[in-house]
């Protein structure tokens, strides 16, 4: 494996609250390669946001990382000061949000939005970053985009703006794009186009892609790796096709066999059963022992199971038996 | 030296034959002259006119012997054509001087300097009312189309109304209504070296908020306020380089009451007056403690009052200024006679804008009536809303303030004393109606016999202060405050000449 | 934008149509003018010829017709104090009323919406919270009382600041200025303060309230993942987009700046038209206050109409085909 | 019992934040004496400065704690002008400010919830209607605005009513020129909430726009309403100060704490510090407890901000 | 078996004009938005009916119709037999009324923050001037909550429990017809199983009727029996299930499969659709769909296809065979 773009180890993120310390994220452990698209999936509230905004150091309080690290092409960034941090973002990681029309400001013409980018982390005058904005909204299937830089958000269509969201994100040729759900506002249609965009640019760039989605198709099409996430915790990672077809951790086939694709021509959908706990009420052990159909004495207990960077499959007791 | 002088209210125009009012006519008599001027004491002098007296051949004749060598601050000779001029002036419909003039039939020129008033029978006082009769130089009036008096309510807006040109001591330099208005000294007056005359310039302010006013005073800002708020006195006068100077003025406050009609509207006593009988006018007078709203309310700043006239007018004697006594048992077994021994309500209308201290006087003796029973509800306004009330009869209780400009008891018996009528008796809310006494009061004006008429205005006063018409509270007390180096006297009429002014 | 415009200056011509009735029907029961009118001595025939002369012995519908057809050729008839026309006393007024005005306005503006911004990132930082809380002090007492404390404080203890008036003036062809003397200015300051205080605090807050909420907007948090300096942030992306909201507030602030003025004004004997007003209210003066009224309508109306004309220069989602902005 | 722990749950996450702001605590508490100190004000107070009879004029402008010079007798807080208790006095005053400003809070929520609801819930001509008075009510500053309903309402109530007319003019005069901030946050809320689908499902339901309005739409803006309303009654106690230093206010017998501030700042020059200082103290006491109160419930009740 | 709904022509037009003076000013007409056109279709008792479509096809807009939220501005709306718009008694109408009832999409939108689970869930009944008492807490056990629950808040539940009780209130009213806007597509797909499945149960105890409106291909593959796919306001195709889902005739309903990702379409790279939904308020002409379609000619431009019968499926397209 090449070096990894991004390494998080042991990622802990806290949110103090009035009763008790929460942790959306709790030791989160995983790497992506260059040109690699890294898929992470899991039920609302499982924390993969929170692990997108903390590699990019945008939690808002009074959420923080506690504990562990995040590394940069092998350079710590968790623990950089504001300016530094800031002259990361943008620059060397980009950032997709779910809805495009919030994640522009109304106010601004986009070719401003993105000259400003430009300008801020690339050493040209303002000019050349002008010139440059059209040809990142060119890149971006935006037809006419010379002409189409003086115009303001309001004035383009959902999927057209996540375009133009996509060009900001990329605009400074960042290492690693953290998107988001970039299509769940979407239409399919929209969502098949903005995929196929997102995929071909960082092809093309030798870009690294977290992509945060709880679309379990858009997974299986298109990421290389994907890291499943219950309650914080990191449940499965691996390749996408293994861990698709071939779940190693209850979880995962559980979220894998409710979806209807999966239980085509049965009467009723298979469904976990109950519901994810809330970050205030997690059991002890194992975050998904209540739920699971092969729950043992053992889970119940803590430690809970836990992956370790490059140490398995799957953080369930069984997984390596069944794998195997 | 420039004197710094601010008082509440701005004059209302300069055309001296407009507007009968206090601030119109204080701030003309710095510009213009009438033939006689009341001196900061109140006395009778000499103005544009040097000697007068009551024609020998023609009782009904005044005739005047006036000033020679007077210009104008045009430079235009001063003579008896002008005084003709602005006699006839001040007589026109518009002007608002005319009552004062009422009876006179023809003002003529006798020489250059001599001049006469015919009136439509024997006027003993005359000259008492001329001291706010301006004149103003013919020819100017004639080249600035001023002749007509400036129609006031019309809304007429003049050259006169906003231009001086008269003999008086001080010259117009600029003026902004209710902001602003600067004089300066006329070098050519002709009493340059009779008057002390030693402010130079005059810059005129008029500063409503009384707080302000004061605090203007303090910060030095201004140099003389009139009106200084009686609590504030002491502040004042312990400033250094600030003193306060007080004299009684030429106006009295009292309440009056409903005592002619059969039943109130505003009590609740039903279908009876309480205030028509006298016994409860009696414990009314009694109950009011007018030392302590002198101590209290004015702090010390009045002169309590028992009768409704002021101390300068003929008629006044010490003896019917003497106070009720202020004895609550007494008052209340009148009441009790009366057959009101639980009391009664009733509504006590009073201004807040327009005396000194106005609504707290009516406040104090609010608690004052409430000791013998006498429940009253407090109905405090602006001076706008409260005279329609006394004119159009709408109250049964009321505070006024009345100032008698001729110094004279006939003024008093005319408006408050004679039945309610047009001609008499308009600003007698009382409903007292006493026809007998009507007829005296009406004899007074023919009466030429000054003792006849002395013994006349007594009776009629006896009537009155018998009846207990109104309920006296005191006499007025003017407070200028003034930086200490100002010396000066205090006008009784609230109305000061500065040429009189002197700077240590 | 144009249809707009019309729109609004027909509503503006209804709006005041309104107030003058409104006004004008009012003023019957403040009082009768007639009796500060006439003096001591005046007689029942006098006060007849009086009511005659000024038309108020005509019906109702007749003098306010009458009211209207002069206000709309900017004759508000003649004051009954000054006797003079109403329209030039209001425009020899006016000037004091609009630099007083104008000062507390900008006072109010640059000071609320510095401080506004200030507490809004340096939220829960301790002089944020002071600065909060005294705010709220300075809304918790009267105008009129903070305008006599700081005479009291400035110009009689300290002796420092003139406590009335506007000083010396210098005339610019009409327009009476205290913008070009030292006293002139000197006299300014406590009025202006004094008037504008309760708007900046008002505006600061909803500044910072506004830009709180701007803060947490997506575009700010992706302006933030972009890599943009924080003063870009803040400034070019927040701060624009607060203004929105805050100008209409603003607007209508500034329009009760005018009407505020009367307090303030009354207390510093600024000779504007708010004191004008008071005036004219204890004499009865009936033009001159429907005029005033008519006058202060206007401005309002004006303000209002600039406010909404602002929001289209800031929002481009205003301008152009609003058909797309809404869908 | 289900239920009681439920609404203990919500209600301790209310006193939670409540005890954890020492402003919000402090506030609560000074706002809590002076309403109980205003509305046991006969109790409480060592006189009754609103009964004239009790009044003796020479106690007036004893300073505090200090014999009068005439009577001897002392008061804690002095007396003013008329020899009414300070201290009392602030208590009736009080009562009175908090009455008409409790009134006139109430008078202008009642009003400009109503014409909100309509205003948002109907929309169309109705709601234009509304908003354009709103329009030409705000175009009236609320001093102007309180000062001629002043003079109209003296003009029609007949001379004997007037005292007690007086009051509730003021009431009708201050929620009049406050109404409308109620009536346009009510129309924002109520325009947001009717999209919402619950609104929907009750209109499936058969709900009347009545029902709907009051039972689904009332219940879910009184947030901001009640925000508003609690600096509003700062806003109101203050108005009724002004419109009292404008000599339109209450009367003078029964001085409330603005009147008392109208009357004490002629003394402030005199020396006579205490007829100001101590009812003008109450004042900014009472309305900045208020005012603090306001903005931490406006913290609270809006999750946004937090 | 007979139609428990039965729509004809059905047709919804918004004024989305601006102001009359501003289009006197511009010069522009008035501008309306057909946001649902001529639609017509039946739905069988106790049969699953899906409408599918992209976000504006106006999905929405027919459940609203058919729920009395709205009025049609043309076509006749049938329950039972009923046209509702048209009969004169009162009474059956609002008995009919209470026949009907929706479910909607956003569970956080649809529950009354301010009222209690039990209140909510009763309002049907209640509304309505009837007794519920015992009810919320009886259907809340049917949806798989505790009869406990009832007192609680919404903010309580979680989007799933939420739909859950919305689902509990349609059922209040005993309906024989449910419109379901898009129940599911808030929900994760763990929740989205369970509340599918307690629809599927509750439609064979309670022998319900279901619109179910969706746009996601693999749920109403599960749930329907028949299915509409709209575009643009009008019906494209209409087919029962198993029919369409072998053989999509209109190229609008292909391209929708294509798009969709697919479970195991590891490492698919296909060529994404081209173009987005047109402006609804100027559509294109002839056939709506020509500007994207990739097999259209010029008549397609023309002419707006007629819907005809296809073997099985009913398609508004000249090409498809
Ligand atoms: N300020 C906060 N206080 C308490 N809990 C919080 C706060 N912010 C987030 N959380 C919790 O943190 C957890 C992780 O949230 P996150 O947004 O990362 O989830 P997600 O997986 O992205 O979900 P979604 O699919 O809904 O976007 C959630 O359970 C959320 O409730
Ligand atoms: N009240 C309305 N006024 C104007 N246009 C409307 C209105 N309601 C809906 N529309 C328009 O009608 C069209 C159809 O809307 P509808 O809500 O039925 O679509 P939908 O298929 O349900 O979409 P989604 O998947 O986004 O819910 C859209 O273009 C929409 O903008
Ligand atoms: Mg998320
Ligand atoms: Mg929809």
């Amino acid at each position: 494996m090449a070096e990894a773009v991004l390494s998080i180890r042991d990622l802990v993120v806290e949110i103090p609250t009035r009763h008790a310390v929460l942790r959306p994220v709790d030791r989160i452990s995983l790497d992506i390669a260059p040109g690699e698209i890294l898929g992470v999936v899991g039920e609302s509230g499982a924390g993969k946001s929170m692990t997108g905004n903390a590699v990019i150091g945008l939690l808002d309080r009074p959420a923080h990382i506690a504990s562990g690290e995040i590394l940069l092409n092998g350079e710590r960034i968790d623990n950089l000061t504001k300016d530094r941090l800031r002259r990361v973002r943008g620059k060397r990681i980009g950032m997709v949000f779910q809805d495009p029309l919030t994640s522009l400001n109304p106010l601004l013409p986009i070719g401003e939005q993105i000259t400003e980018t430009i300008l801020e982390h690339l050493p040209v005058t303002r000019a050349e970053a002008e010139s440059r904005a059209v040809a990142a909204l060119e890149e971006v299937g935006i037809p006419a985009a010379a002409a189409r830089i003086g115009s303001y958000p309001h004035e383009f269509s959902g999927g057209m703006r996540q375009r133009v969201v996509i060009a900001l994100a990329l605009c400074a040729e960042p290492a690693l794009v953290i998107a988001d759900e970039p299509t769940t506002a979407l239409d399919v249609s929209v969502q098949a186009q903005i995929i196929a965009l997102l995929k071909q640019l960082c092809r093309e760039r030798g870009t690294a892609v977290m992509l945060v989605t709880h679309d379990m198709g858009v997974i299986a099409e298109a990421v290389d790796r994907v890291a499943v996430m219950y309650a914080g915790r990191l449940a499965e990672i691996g390749d996408v096709r293994d861990v698709l077809t071939r779940p190693a951790h209850p979880y995962t086939a559980g979220l894998m066999a409710s979806t209807p694709l999966a239980s085509k021509g049965l009467k009723r959908l298979n469904q976990i059963p109950g519901a994810m706990p809330s970050l205030s009420r997690l059991p002890e052990g194992c975050a998904f022992h209540p739920r699971c159909p092969k729950a043992a004495e053992r889970c119940r207990r803590a430690p809970d199971p836990t992956l370790a960077a490059g140490g398995g499959r799957a953080a369930c007791w069984f997984a390596n038996e069944r794998v195997a | 030296e420039t004197l710094n002088w601010a008082r509440a209210g701005d004059a209302l125009t300069l055309d001296p034959h407009a507007q009968n009012e206090g601030p119109t006519s204080a701030l003309s008599h710095q510009i213009m002259e009438p033939l006689v001027i009341r001196d900061m004491t109140g006395k009778i002098v000499p103005a544009l006119a040097t000697e007068w007296a009551p024609s020998e051949e023609d009782p009904n004749v005044w005739a005047f012997k006036l000033r020679e060598g007077v210009t104008f601050h045009d430079g235009a000779e001063f003579d008896s054509e002008d005084v003709v001029f602005s006699f006839n002036r001040a007589m026109s419909p518009d002007s608002d001087f005319k009552e004062l003039l009422a009876s006179v039939t023809e003002v003529r020129a006798n020489g250059k300097y001599g001049f006469e008033i015919v009136t439509n029978g024997p006027n003993p006082i005359m000259p008492s009312n001329l001291s706010d009769i301006f004149v103003i130089d013919k020819d100017w009036a004639e080249a600035n189309n001023a002749t007509k008096v400036q129609d006031f309510e019309g809304g007429e807006d003049t050259y006169a109304a906003r231009n001086a040109n008269g003999t008086g001591p001080y010259k117009l330099v600029s003026r902004e209504p209710d902001s602003k208005t600067v004089l300066t000294m006329n070098e050519n007056y002709w009493g340059k070296d009779e008057f002390p005359m030693e402010v130079t310039e005059i810059v005129y302010t008029p500063i409503q908020n009384a707080a302000t006013r004061v605090a203007a005073l303090l910060s030095g800002e201004v140099d003389f306020i009139q009106d200084v708020p009686v609590q504030d006195l002491q502040r004042v006068g312990s400033t250094d380089g600030l003193q306060v100077i007080t004299a009684p003025q030429n106006r009295v406050i009292f309440f009056g009451m409903n005592q002619g009609d059969a039943d109130l509207k505003g009590d609740d006593v039903e279908g009876k007056n309480p205030l028509a009988d006298k016994r409860v006018r009696e414990a009314m007078n009694m109950a009011i403690n007018r030392e302590a709203i002198k101590q209290v309310v004015m702090r010390g700043q009045s002169i309590p009052a028992g009768v409704a006239m002021p101390p300068f007018v003929n008629g006044w004697t010490e003896d019917l200024d003497s106070l009720p006594a202020n004895d609550v048992a007494k008052a209340k077994a009148l009441m009790a006679d009366a057959g009101y021994a639980d009391g009664f309500s009733i509504q006590l209308d009073c201004p807040n804008d327009r005396y000194i201290n106005d609504e707290a006087i009516c406040q104090a003796a609010v608690g004052m009536l409430a000791q013998i029973g006498v429940n009253v509800r407090l109905d405090a306004k602006p001076k706008a809303q409260h005279f329609p009330l006394i004119n159009n009869l709408e109250t049964d209780f009321y505070m006024l303030g009345w100032g008698v400009p001729t110094y004279d008891s006939e003024y008093i018996f005319n408006f408050l004393a004679h039945t309610k009528g047009e001609k008499y008796g308009s600003w007698n809310g009382t409903r007292f109606s006493n026809p007998e006494l009507d007829q005296q009061i009406q004899r007074l004006a023919s009466e030429t016999n000054l003792d006849e008429r002395n013994l006349m205005i007594a009776n009629i006063w006896s009537v009155v202060q018998d009846e207990v018409l109104y309920l006296p509270i005191h006499h007025q007390v003017l407070n200028w405050g003034m930086a200490a180096k100002v010396d000066t006297v205090v006008d009784p009429d609230d109305e000061p000449k500065i040429k009189y002014f002197k700077i240590k | 934008m144009l249809a707009f415009v019309i729109r609004r200056v027909f509503q503006s011509f209804v709006v005041l149509l309104v107030v003058g009735l409104v006004a004008f029907s009012m003023f019957r029961f403040v009082g009768d003018p007639i009796e500060n009118m006439l003096g001591q001595e005046r007689t029942g025939a006098d006060i007849e010829r009086l009511r005659g002369q000024l038309g108020l012995d005509q019906p109702f519908p007749v003098q306010y017709f009458k009211f209207l057809t002069g206000a709309a050729q900017g004759n508000f008839g003649v004051s009954y104090r000054q006797g003079r026309p109403v329209a030039d006393i209001i425009a020899e007024r006016l000037p004091a009323t609009l630099e007083l005005a104008s000062v507390s306005a900008i006072l109010a503006i640059v000071f609320g919406l510095g401080l506004g911004v200030f507490t809004a990132i340096r939220r829960d930082g301790w002089a944020a919270n002071t600065i909060m809380t005294l705010s709220l002090v300075g809304v918790s007492l009267p105008t009129f009382l903070i305008g006599i404390l700081l005479i009291y404080l400035f110009a009689v203890e300290l002796n420092m600041l003139p406590s009335f008036g506007r000083g010396e003036v210098v005339d610019l062809g009409w327009w009476r200025t205290g913008f070009l003397t030292e006293s002139g200015l000197k006299a300014l300051i406590l009025p202006s303060i004094t008037l504008g205080l309760y708007q900046m605090t008002l505006i600061m807050r909803l500044v910072r309230s506004e830009m709180l909420e701007v803060l947490r907007q997506d575009y700010i948090r992706f302006a933030r993942a972009r890599g943009l300096r924080e003063k870009s942030v803040l400034f070019r992306h927040a701060l624009k987009n607060t203004l929105v909201p805050v100008i209409t507030v603003t607007g209508l602030q500034l329009g009760s700046i005018i009407a505020f003025a009367i307090i303030t004004e009354t207390v510093f004997q600024w000779p504007g038209v708010g004191l004008l007003f008071i005036n004219a209210i204890q004499f009865v003066d009936i033009p001159v206050m429907a005029a005033y009224l008519m006058l202060i309508s206007v401005m309002f109306v004006g303000i209002n109409l600039i406010v909404d004309l602002l929001y289209f220069v800031i929002d481009p989602r205003l301008r152009g085909d609003s058909s797309k902005a809404t869908a | 019992m289900m239920e009681s722990r439920l609404s203990r749950a919500w209600q301790s996450d209310f006193l939670w934040s409540f005890r954890r702001s020492p402003t919000a605590v402090v506030s609560f508490f000074v706002v809590l004496v002076l309403v109980l100190g205003a509305v046991f004000a006969p109790l409480v107070a060592p006189h009754n400065p609103f009964d004239p009879s009790s009044l003796n004029l020479m106690n007036g402008f004893s300073k505090p704690m200090q014999p009068n010079a005439f009577t001897g007798e002392a008061f804690w807080l002095g007396t003013d002008d008329q020899g009414r208790d300070v201290f009392s006095t602030i208590l009736y005053g009080m009562r009175i400010s908090l009455f008409v400003g409790f009134c006139a809070v109430l008078f202008a929520m009642v009003l400009g919830v109503t014409l909100g609801l309509i205003a948002g819930y109907s929309g169309g001509m109705v709601g234009t209607v509304i908003m354009r008075i709103a329009d030409v009510q705000l175009t009236f500053p609320a001093i102007l605005v309180a000062m001629l309903i002043f003079g109209i309402a003296k003009g029609f109530t007949p001379v004997h009513l007037r005292d007690q007319m007086a009051v509730w003019v003021l009431i009708f005069a201050i929620g009049l020129s406050d109404w409308v901030q109620f009536a346009r946050v009510v129309r924002g809320a109520t325009l947001v909430e009717r999209k919402k689908d619950y609104v929907q499902a009750a209109s499936l339901n058969g709900r009347k726009a009545v029902g709907i309005m009051l039972r689904h739409i009332l219940p879910n803006v009184v947030g901001p309403v009640l925000v508003i309303a609690t600096i509003s009654l700062a806003l109101a106690i203050i108005a009724e100060a002004t419109l009292s230093f404008l000599g339109v206010g209450a009367p003078p017998t029964q001085p409330s704490l603005g009147t008392l501030i109208r009357i004490g700042q002629g003394f402030l020059f005199s020396g006579e510090w205490w007829i100001l200082f101590f009812p003008a103290t109450t004042l900014l006491v009472l309305a900045l407890s208020v005012n603090l109160l306001g903005d931490w419930l406006r913290d609270v009740l809006n999750p946004r901000l937090r | 078996m007979n139609a428990l709904v039965s729509v004809k022509n059905l047709t919804r037009i918004f004024d989305v004009s601006k102001p009359w003076l501003n289009r006197l000013l511009e010069g522009k007409p008035k501008a309306f938005l057909q946001a649902v056109s001529d639609v017509s279709f039946d739905i069988e008792e106790r049969s699953v009916y899906a409408l599918v479509g992209e976000s504006g096809s106006g999905k929405s807009t027919i459940g609203k119709m058919i729920v009395h939220l709205l009025r049609p501005s043309d076509g006749v709306i049938e329950i039972g037999g009923v046209d509702l718009l048209r009969e004169p008694d009162r009474q059956r109408v609002d008995k009919i009324r209470t026949d009907i009832q929706m479910v909607f999409q956003d569970p956080y939108a649809s529950l009354n923050p301010r009222w209690r689970v039990r209140d909510i869930i009763a309002e049907p009944v209640t509304a309505r001037g009837g007794k519920a008492e015992g009810l919320a807490e009886h259907l809340l056990e049917q949806v798989g909550l505790s009869a406990a629950d009832a007192g609680k808040y919404p903010h309580e539940f979680s989007g799933g429990q939420r739909q859950r009780i919305c689902i509990a209130r349609a059922l209040a009213s005993e309906p024989k017809l449910i419109v379901c806007d898009e129940p599911t597509s808030a929900l994760d797909v763990s929740v989205q199983a369970q509340v599918l499945n307690l629809m599927s149960d509750l439609k064979e105890e309670f022998g319900l009727t279901y619109l179910f409106i969706s746009h996601d291909l693999t749920v109403v593959e599960h749930m329907a029996d028949r299915i509409g796919v709209l575009y643009l306001g009008r019906l494209v195709e209409e087919a029962p299930r198993d029919v369409l889902f072998a053989d999509p005739k209109h190229p609008y309903t292909q391209m929708l499969f294509a798009a969709a990702p697919k479970l195991d379409g590891f490492g698919r790279e296909v060529e994404p659709p081209k173009g987005e939904i047109p402006d609804p308020i100027n559509p294109p002409s002839g056939c709506a769909y020509h500007p994207r379609c990739p097999k259209a000619v010029a008549r397609c431009t023309l002419e707006r296809p007629e819907m005809r019968d296809l073997g099985g499926n009913r398609v508004a397209c000249h090409l498809a065979e």
